[in-house]
């Protein structure tokens, strides 16, 4: 069998599959499912300091192979994440990536230190949120602006962190580089793509904010080509997602340059696709006779 | 609660873009609860997200369903030939409790909510008298008689059984507990009416749905608890809980 | 039957309906499979000044509900199609636009010259072709160079100017107020988004450019969203499209505010679909009791 | 040339993976040459582009294709039923002018470049030698037998007919013209040893399409003319117009 470890901030994952936020809770409800401890790593809802109950009117509209949603950040809070959800989520045997979001450069400061204080693994900052007012994705779009978050949150971070960028960035390569210099670890892309929905029937538009964020198969193609800009530019690893249904699209995301990759709307369309991907993966390696992933990453 | 990939044994056409599909799933050891649903979806890609559809039916392996034709989703979903293979995850969702209901039992379906009902009839430890609303043609109705006290068909043009809506036929104080399932409407005026009366009453609603599972919250729920989520923590809800979303 | 005829940039279209750049030739061969006189319009394939042989390598690579293509541009020139293609175009009965690209300003200015002398309706400024490397695109990113382009092509344009603007610019309302105080007479979007495909058993880029341009229905709650935002800005009428296949999709992108559309991919999903899609807006007006589509026109 | 929505009168696995299907096209009157193709569609969206497929067979108001599953699309297109519609846009291309094949006429297929020659066979106003190349299994052997002068089988591992590559079993210099459709490796040998024995050689090219009707410029050729359109100006070529593309 094939060796899919693969190290990444200086944390070591039993291979590169990753569950990513929002899209499997805390594990809980997928642990009923498949053991979660063949994972690289699970990672989050998207956290914020205080509990938000996220936003109002429908919250999910799917479109032509692709999700839109408007969740909004729904989350316990920091606090709660910490007492409640992280001991369940260690005691899988993975790695534990906490996704953190906020409204304000003070909020993640203080959601990063409390987090850097727990047993997570990794820290992801999440300023690509399309579904949040202020905050979020605002500090996603301009690279003069994320470099300040990103090194604000550097300086209090006890834990690797990874920086996850919004492919509605005005310049994808220019925000990596900016996040980079600010300190991030590593650079995860994408979060969702700014989309509407309008339902003709009724006259309006689907989502209460009326824009929301549009993920899954749709989306591979621009996600594999940020992936790939990124990857050529940067120095430190990078997690590619965006689409990823099958073990194909994950060598794929690997060719383009990604050293870790996370699933999202796929664990919607088959809870278990995870167990397949890595399955696929294994297969693929010893049929191609692929020692480590490392002989394709980023050969393209 | 598991990702299966089950065997299609029945796809067939019971009522005007209605159909009945029987799946076989193995080993389930009775433990799907009525008001339960899975997540089916078609090996094609012809949609992407997994669609909500009660448990109809239990058998001996096999799990019954009733859907009707509305979009993309269950159009594919009745192509699905026999002995082709179906994705179903589930049994998923909180389902009725049958140890709370005791006493007198009403149970009332409006349109495809009409479905569900059939299984929560038949697990009941009471005999349960029901109210079917249907527009024009009825389905399910024989099969409601083998297990219910009373079964009281009502029609839209009254061109089957009573006249109106089938609310109009209940009379609520005969009842410890109402059941319903069926248009939000209908729904709303049954709770009200219950919450007036002092009348239990449990509904089982719908919400567009991503996993079903409880993790990504796209399915909220308002309740006066705060926010639910209507695949995991319902779809069955107590009227009274979930009354307050009508309220605006 | 409902009042179809749409008025924009002074020119009368008998319906809202233009089939897009590069999907519909010069409109010849599709004259073989209806009438093309019922069409709002005719979008040539995109124009350079000198004639081009476009890429090298796989042109085409199916996505979910996606296309990306590598076409390069390939034409005759502004010249031969003058010549050759516009006499036929005209003979349709409906309107003609040139969709003009180029690779220097020089090229541009002089493309609409020749253009301006002709009996096109309209010219179509394309400075968003992901797939030539230098020019195309180029121009579309920064909305200062939009600008420059713009106001240097309307000085010597004789006729009414849309230009195409691409889902890549790195801030979709600015570039459009930038072309609009550059002198635009309408705003077209979307052209395709820049994005990728690897072919895993090769091991390289499906593409020679490695990037290409997506299109078809996958791109359509990101086109939509787009023509929202840039309706809100703008002043002059907008020609909303990406990924329309279906009435529903023509009525959303009126709800968004696009005065005009065009189909570009779903012409080789169904030849016809033109046909079937104006046929179904008539029947959904007279249903809805709508008299004109301004009454629906960006009601969102 | 139209955009038909045609009933499936026939839908059938012929060999592995391999199907033939035949569709009901009203009025065609007998424009169709061999050579020829449509873009094939399934009506729901479990793929995007429609596919191209060579006519293998015209009858009264029906057209025939054989196709192998290569993926999305053409799996979806086998799981068309009986009496289903599907889109089929055509006839497309150039196909074959029997009018200017005459003389001595070797026809070599490979794989299921074999499919479109059947009818070709069937057209030419000489009678043909027919070459058939197969992996291993053998299909239209005898619809070939029917129309063409001597019909000769290879495969592969010599279960049946010859065995090894059907390449080897064409004595070249018997034949004014050959005309050739199979895998490109096949087709370019062919079309060298044609040019250099200074025989005419026709091949049917294979290339990925999104219109199918010219209007894409999606599936250039590079010929000695410049680039021209397999879809419209193909996808039959003269083999010395287009050795150039495999010259490098
Ligand atoms: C818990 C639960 C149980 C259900 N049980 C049944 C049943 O037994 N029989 C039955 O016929 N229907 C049932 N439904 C409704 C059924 O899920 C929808 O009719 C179906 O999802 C529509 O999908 P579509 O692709 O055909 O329609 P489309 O309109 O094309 O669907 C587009 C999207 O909207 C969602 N959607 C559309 N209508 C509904 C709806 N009413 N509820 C939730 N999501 C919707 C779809 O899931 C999909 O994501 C149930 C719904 C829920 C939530
Ligand atoms: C003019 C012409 C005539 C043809 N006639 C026949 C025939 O009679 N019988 C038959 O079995 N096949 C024929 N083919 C090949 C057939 O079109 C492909 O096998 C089919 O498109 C594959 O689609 P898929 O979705 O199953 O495969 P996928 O690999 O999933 O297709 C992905 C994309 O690649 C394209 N593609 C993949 N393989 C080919 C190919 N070999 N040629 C062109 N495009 C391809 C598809 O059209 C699609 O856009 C013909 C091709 C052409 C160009
Ligand atoms: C329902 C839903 C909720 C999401 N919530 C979050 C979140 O809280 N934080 C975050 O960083 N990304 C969130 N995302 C984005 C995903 O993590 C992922 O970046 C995106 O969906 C693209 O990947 P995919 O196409 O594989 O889904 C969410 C996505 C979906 C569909
Ligand atoms: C094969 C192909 C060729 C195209 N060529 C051009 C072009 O020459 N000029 C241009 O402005 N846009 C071109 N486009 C972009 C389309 O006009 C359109 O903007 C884009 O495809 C989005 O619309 P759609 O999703 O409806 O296809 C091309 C698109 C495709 C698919
Ligand atoms: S559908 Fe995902 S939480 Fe309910
Ligand atoms: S497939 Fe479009 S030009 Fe040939």
């Amino acid at each position: 069998m094939a060796n899919l470890t693969t190290n990444a901030m200086g944390v070591e994952f039993k291979n590169p599959i990753i569950t990513a936020s929002g899209t499997f809770g805390f594990g809980e409800e997928f642990s009923q499912i498949f053991d979660l401890s063949i994972l690289g790593g699970i990672c989050s809802k998207g956290l914020t300091l205080h509990p938000k109950q996220g936003n109002k009117g429908v919250r999910l509209w799917e479109t032509p192979m692709g999700l839109i949603n408007s969740i909004g950040l729904q989350n316990p809070g920091v606090d709660k994440f910490i007492c409640d959800e992280l001991p369940k989520m260690k005691s899988y045997g993975t790695k534990v990536i906490a996704n953190l979001g906020g409204n304000t450069t003070e909020e993640y400061i203080i959601g990063a230190k409390k987090l850097s204080v727990t047993d997570v693994d990794i820290i992801e900052l999440n300023i690509s949120c399309p579904n949040v007012k202020s905050g979020g994705m605002a500090f996603g779009i301009k690279s003069n602006v994320a470099f300040d978050i990103v090194s604000s949150v550097k300086k209090v971070c006890k834990k690797p962190l990874m920086v996850k960028l919004s492919p509605n960035a005005e310049n994808i390569a220019d925000m990596a580089l900016a996040c980079e210099s600010g300190g991030a670890d590593a650079i995860s892309l994408i979060n969702t793509i700014k989309a509407m929905a309008i339902d003709v029937k009724k006259k309006t538009s689907v989502f209460d904010n009326i824009y929301a964020g549009l993920s899954g198969p749709c989306v591979k193609p621009i996600a594999l080509r940020m992936v790939h800009e990124v990857s050529k530019v940067v120095k430190v690893p990078v997690c590619g997602l965006g689409g990823i249904m099958t073990s194909t699209d994950v060598i794929e995301f690997i060719m383009a340059g990604a050293t870790i990759v996370q699933i999202g709307t796929g664990n919607f369309i088959k809870p278990d696709i995870a167990v397949d991907i890595i399955d696929e993966i294994n297969e693929y390696m010893d049929k191609e006779n692929i020692k480590t992933l490392d002989e394709i990453r980023g050969i393209i | 609660m598991k990702v299966y990939h089950s065997k299609v044994l029945e796809n067939r056409l019971i009522s005007t873009n209605i159909y009945k599909m029987t799946i076989e799933i193995d080993n389930l050891n009775n433990d799907i609860k009525p008001g339960q649903f899975f997540m089916l979806k078609t090996l094609d890609n012809s949609f992407l997200l997994p669609r909500p559809i009660s448990v109809n039916e239990v058998g001996v392996n096999t799990v019954t369903f009733v859907y009707r034709i509305q979009g993309t989703g269950t159009k594919s979903i009745s192509y699905v030939k026999l002995k082709d293979y179906i994705q179903a995850t589930g049994p998923l969702g909180n389902g009725f409790d049958i140890n709370l209901i005791n006493g007198r039992v009403a149970i009332i379906g409006g349109g495809i909510g009409i479905a569900p009902l059939l299984y929560l009839t038949k697990c009941l430890k009471t005999t349960s008298d029901v109210y079917l609303g249907y527009k024009d043609e009825v389905y399910l109705v024989d099969e409601f008689r083998r297990y219910a006290n009373k079964t009281v068909v009502v029609t839209e043009n009254g061109g089957i059984g009573f006249k109106g809506f089938v609310t109009d036929y209940v009379d609520y104080n005969n009842y410890d507990i109402v059941i319903t399932c069926g248009p939000e409407i209908m729904m709303n005026k049954i709770a009200s009416k219950c919450r007036d009366l002092n009348i239990k009453c449990l509904v089982s609603l719908e919400r567009r749905m991503a996993c079903g599972l409880g993790a990504c919250l796209g399915c909220t729920v308002e309740t006066i608890y705060g926010n639910k989520r209507a695949c995991k923590d319902g779809p069955i809800f107590a009227g009274e809980e979930i009354l307050v979303q009508w309220r605006k």
